[in-house]
């Protein structure tokens, strides 16, 4: 995990094109494809110069079937090589469900670890950029119910350069979604005021070379008494907003991996607190906060205060005018917080 | 197992497609092959697939470089219908030109064009009858249009406004119009495909005699609905056209990355014994023809029809990317099959059933209308004026009936914004 | 709702077929599809006889293309059908999600109501019969997590024509999930003993005209004071099982519907007993059972003398030899059921 | 929108499939066309597809009625690969049958024959180099079987016993053998497809000679995967041969609910501009000719091929269905091209490098073989014996290395167990 200086200021995009650039220069079996990532760099630009630094053959635009791009990524790995698919956006990632779950993810099990399928797959998710109900969605709940799958969201460049190259190098299959809000700035809910790019950022300062986050551990990114504060991807940035608004000492804690979860960060905390909000963006209903409630009333009921709340999207699609309604934004947050603390 | 030692074998490589041209590339046409105007036979509207598979791979024209109609797909139109041919493309034009320039002024959030591809969509709607259901991509406006929607509701729904039927709830230009016979958009590639063979089947097991189609860009084929709606069409036969516009760009991928090299795209109707022509997308007298050909073999029962529209893609993809930064920026003017709106115009000329004066005329006329439909919808408010919907929208529709999660999750939201001061 | 008489002993299947014959009797715009379901009648033979009694073009044999069979339905209801799709193994619906999640759940709301999708996905689901890891799993919780789909999950033949009858009339898509193990018979968990049929199950008596079990409705199968068990399909016959071998005195509740649930059935028992356990095949993590211990410890906290505890599949494919150790039968529950006893 | 008034249209009609012969049916088979021995030409490896489009409409043969090889595609073998793939089908005819048998006697869940296709798998283990890597749907064991597997592996895989690398964990037949080139096979269809595609593009990228091949079912050819894969393996120009074994049954349903009567399954490859071969595939002879050619054109760079191979289920599906049920018994013996094993067994004969004696003694032999095999392999157990696999296999393998809710887990059933006194 040793960090390689020196740092640069980067934002979530220079930082994942950062990791790629270093993880293509160091293994030449790693190989990225998908819709738009060749020449053009991709619709985010994630992958930008790595096609005319590396080649046609290892950087690629692949036909618009994400079906095939998973499952031909199943197919070079069970080659040798490690394939870093792009899929456009985590909307789209339905075709290639039964390739990620019924063949990614259970190939070393099914044949008993002759096959395997080091995949790591790219996806930006999440709301708040105005992209409806098409360009918004955070599926990552479907995912972690995958036995054999891990599933990551980073919240800062920094997580994001050093996750992703743990990932890549990572012998599983691993669901790599990128909360797209945040790919330029930090962003805490506040719609209405001017984003905030990632130059100041502390966690923009990004070391040049490799290092790892290794897949697992979660963050504490704010210790505090009051609460726990369970949290990934652009959520981070919210709680964080609300613990300075509100001058609630809460304890905010970024997941950075969903499975395997750092389930020892999480029980300690809620332990110390007491008490517990889960957030995220995707619908509520039997999105990964179900799991994380329900795993910390198991394994913290006699340390709980009060029932461990969600904060969430409605259990409706994202509508694309309303969007700021349906984001779980400081104000969702801020009630939930005083229900919790006064509890 | 083969028992011969190893061979010593040559290495194999991998072949991956790049266009002709590229950002500051000098565009070259010359070799480009546009066969020749009224060269390609007709056959019947019940020829069996199976004896016209040259068609695919053919280039059906009609209008000539002199703007005169040719050979037996000349649909014969009269020269209204040519002129409200002619003037439902410049009405789109002119609409996309407007909600372009009002998304780089923030009114929306985004927007697409459909420039340079107005004849696949305008010759649709005039060839179909209007109780036959579309099932377009987003790139179809024309259709709407052409079958006369307002053009102010469309704006609404952009604008996500208090005019938007939709309730603010689709990205812009996700259209759904019923009553037009205009199937709800979705965001996600070729998923109406099985849904209009679905939709025709439906229609030929109750014995109706509307039928289907549907459209999608030639990178959308490569998505698996295609394939299970070209199977499904071809095992029924069902009443369905299958367009496909080749405008040889999906957002920074040429055509080659959808398997351009090796076929065309009528070509893959073939596979399933599906009847498949190609034609020049830009060329409106030819598109009417082949639909009209497809159209009438579907509610004859003789199955099933893929169309290839033979076009250009000249904006870029979207308000979302600039296409000078994956294609040389001749391509477009280069283009050797020309724009459909001039050369359905030279063709009146030539007719004798236009001019210069009256074009000017009808191309004031559009604008003119329209700018005040954009007033009108404007009225309405844009999108970022402040939220247009009530927030209680938002949990309806989900189900047919509210159930008690929603309705929990509403009063929270109301709770909130209360607390909100909102 | 109103039962007609008279009843026959029907079991699963028969109650299925039943359901579907009286529908189809009823309504020409219901058409049946799915693989091997017309002239063979279904690899279950659930749909046995409805082709020739309704003829082939309102039952047919389609492809074999799970995101066909549900394309076309989308378009076939988008013309008025209400077509009733099977999909033969629930381990098979992966090709499909899109079309189900991206366009049946919603179709309504994105055309705000102009166009509907009123299909019902039937397809067998659940282990038990030695099906290995592609003919054995329970997805129920992904269908859970999307906004605009219901799911639904009968436990026996009387419950299973009445909720067919009530889905395939609704107007919202619906997934219907068959517990493949008890379609001959109810399965206690006891792998080693011998089958017992329908015959003599009093929900074996079904009536033989029309009825309705409407959605949403869940059943307290077995009043009791001791702990609330909730759970549905073949699980329900497990925890009858448990509690008449353990003598605790449960309050077993079957679920039937999993969205939207009957949330006052569920609040009104753990209120009483003070103890739950949430029991499914599928894997734990984010399974359903994640999001009902969430809310039961959201909305019941106070009287929770015991974390709500989950009784389910482990995190691992659904393995062919080793299946029993894999279901959470008697001995899973009745292990977990004396620690939330005894908490 | 059409402007004509609503015209009196003549109701549609939804056209459903139905075999020729059902249960009870007589079967005459008397237009079938079987084409002539040697009859069809064959291309250079590096032909375009698109001058052999004839070829998918085609069928290939080379063993003729009297036993004699003829035309291009003869692959003149020596008589001693000829005798070794001979014993290879019969062997697998007789695993099969033992392993049917044993699950009739509940040794096993299931299992599934490929009576009558032995020729497609076998000709491809010979036609192959070992070092090629090939995608299998569930009905290639003869790949396994000749290419020198061992029989008792794949019965300790079938009854889950203590002898399965694969630790019990998949259904039976769902085989696993790297060390033979033979992938994972899967329970969802057609999956393998663009995944012997990608193999092959690493390969290929690499410089490597080794090419890949997958087998799918006609009626799998439906799927959205096989679509990709066609899409991908002509993009990229892959070296892979993309087998369709088109034995005219999916489970119950006839292979015109897959598309067959409009089409043959090697047309499907047209589409993509693939090369496209339509095989006889109940003769040997033929079938190893074609993936000859298909394997040296994917090794000289010159793409991927799609062959489909005309053959007959003989059987059940599996042992969870009874064909009597859906289809005409008689369907079995009236089928035009014979049985695999009985037309190269001729050819021997013909050659006069067989005997009725040395057949006889042959079938002995591989019984034997069987049996003795079956017996080493019963003893390691069968599936109902009692589980041979140690609870905690189940938890490894999901990860490379164990998370903590796994390890829990595997805990928590040791107790589970325990307390159950097991
Ligand atoms: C399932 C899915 N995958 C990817 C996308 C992202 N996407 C939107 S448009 C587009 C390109 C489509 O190109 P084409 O089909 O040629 O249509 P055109 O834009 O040229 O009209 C892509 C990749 C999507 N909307 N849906
Ligand atoms: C995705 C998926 N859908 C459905 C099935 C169920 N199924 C198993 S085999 C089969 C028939 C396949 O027929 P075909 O491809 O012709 O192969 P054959 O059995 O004739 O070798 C079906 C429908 C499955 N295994 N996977
Ligand atoms: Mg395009
Ligand atoms: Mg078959």
């Amino acid at each position: 995990m040793g960090e390689a200086e020196p740092t640069r200021g980067m934002n979530m995009i220079q930082a994942i094109n950062s990791a790629l650039d270093i993880c293509m220069g160091r293994d030449a079996d790693i190989t990225v494809l998908g819709e738009d990532v060749g020449y053009f760099g991709g619709v985010f630009k994630a992958t930008e110069g790595l096609q005319k630094k590396y080649g046609k053959t290892r950087v690629f635009d692949t036909p618009i079937t994400e079906c095939g791009i998973i499952g031909v990524a199943v197919g070079m790995a069970a080659y040798g090589l490690r394939p870093v698919p792009e899929i456009q956006f985590a909307d789209y990632i339905y075709p290639a469900l039964d390739q990620i779950v019924s063949e990614a993810a259970r190939l070393r099990y099914r044949s008993a670890g002759e096959f395997t399928a080091p995949i790591t797959v790219r996806s930006p998710f999440g709301g708040g950029i105005f992209g409806g109900q098409t360009h918004s969605q955070s599926p990552e709940a479907l995912f972690t119910h995958v036995a054999g799958i891990k599933t990551v969201v980073p919240s800062n460049p920094h997580d994001a350069k050093g996750l992703l190259i743990a990932a890549i190098e990572d012998n599983d299959p691993v669901i790599f979604f990128e909360p797209k809000r945040i790919y330029n700035g930090p962003f805490d809910g506040h719609y209405d005021r001017p984003v905030t790019p990632w130059a100041k950022h502390p966690q923009a300062r990004v070391p040049e070379g490799y290092y790892r986050i290794p897949l697992g551990q979660a963050a504490v990114v704010r210790e505090g008494e009051a609460a726990t504060l369970l949290c990934y991807g652009t959520m981070v940035h919210v709680a964080l907003g609300v613990a300075q608004e509100t001058g609630i000492d809460v304890e905010v804690i970024d997941l950075r991996t969903l499975v395997p979860l750092d389930i020892e960060t999480i029980e300690t905390s809620v332990r110390k607190t007491g008490r517990c909000i889960v957030l995220h963006e995707a619908t509520r209903t039997s999105g990964f906060g179900a799991e994380l409630a329900a795993l910390v009333q198991e394994r913290c009921f006699y340390s709980l205060e009060a029932p461990v709340e969600r904060v969430t999207g409605w259990d409706t699609p994202y509508p694309h005018s309303l969007e700021w309604a349906y984001f779980p934004g400081p104000v969702r947050l801020t009630q939930a917080l005083k229900r919790v603390i006064g509890a | 197992m083969s028992d011969q030692p190893r061979r010593n074998l040559p290495p194999l490589t991998l072949h991956v497609p790049e266009p002709r041209f590229r950002p500051g590339d000098a565009v070259d046409y010359a070799d480009f092959d546009r066969g020749t105007a009224g060269a390609v036979a007709r056959p019947p509207i019940d020829a069996l697939p199976g004896g016209m598979r040259d068609h695919a791979y053919a280039l059906i024209r009609v209008l000539d470089d002199e703007g005169a109609a040719q050979g037996p797909w000349n649909p014969r139109l009269s020269a209204d219908r040519l002129r409200r041919m002619l003037r439902d493309m410049a009405l789109t034009r002119a609409f996309d030109e407007r909600m372009y320039r009002a998304q780089r002024q923030g009114k929306t959030s985004f927007y697409m064009k459909c420039t340079g591809e107005e004849a696949t969509a305008i010759a649709a709607a005039h060839a179909l009858d209007r109780g036959d259901m579309c099932f377009p991509s987003y790139r179809q406006q024309g259709l709407l249009i052409a079958r006369g929607w307002p053009i102010g509701d469309m704006m609404c729904q952009i604008y996500s406004n208090a005019g938007d039927r939709l309730k603010g709830r689709q990205m812009p230009i996700m259209y759904s119009a019923r009553d037009a016979g205009f199937f709800s958009i979705s965001g996600n590639l070729a998923t109406q495909y099985p849904q209009a063979v679905g939709f025709a089947m439906a229609s030929a097991s109750r014995g109706d005699s509307r039928i289907a189609a549907c459209w999608c860009g030639e990178g959308s084929t490569a998505e698996g609905d295609f394939h299970s709606a070209c199977t499904f069409a071809s095992v029924y036969r069902a009443p369905v056209i299958l367009n496909v516009i080749n405008n040889q760009w999906a957002i920074s991928s040429f055509s080659g990355i959808a398997g351009a090299e090796n076929t065309t795209f009528a070509a893959r109707g073939i596979g399933y014994g599906i009847a498949s022509l190609r034609v020049d997308g830009n060329d409106i007298l030819a598109c009417y023809a082949v639909l009209d050909w497809a159209a009438e073999r579907a509610r004859g029962n003789h199955g099933p029809t893929l169309i290839e529209y033979f076009t250009y893609r000249a904006e870029g993809h979207s308000t979302s990317d600039d296409p000078t930064k994956y294609r040389s920026a001749e391509e477009r003017g280069a283009w050797p099959l020309g724009d459909p709106i001039a050369r359905l115009k030279r063709h009146l000329i030539v007719l004798g059933e236009w001019d210069d004066e009256r074009h000017a005329a009808m191309d004031k006329d559009v604008a003119e209308h329209v700018r005040d439909e954009g007033r009108k919808a404007e009225a309405q408010g844009t999108l970022h004026d402040g939220l247009s919907q009530p927030f209680t929208t938002m949990f309806e529709d989900v189900f047919e009936e509210q159930p008690w999660h929603l309705k929990e999750q509403s009063e929270a939201m109301q709770a909130e914004r209360k607390a909100a001061g909102i």
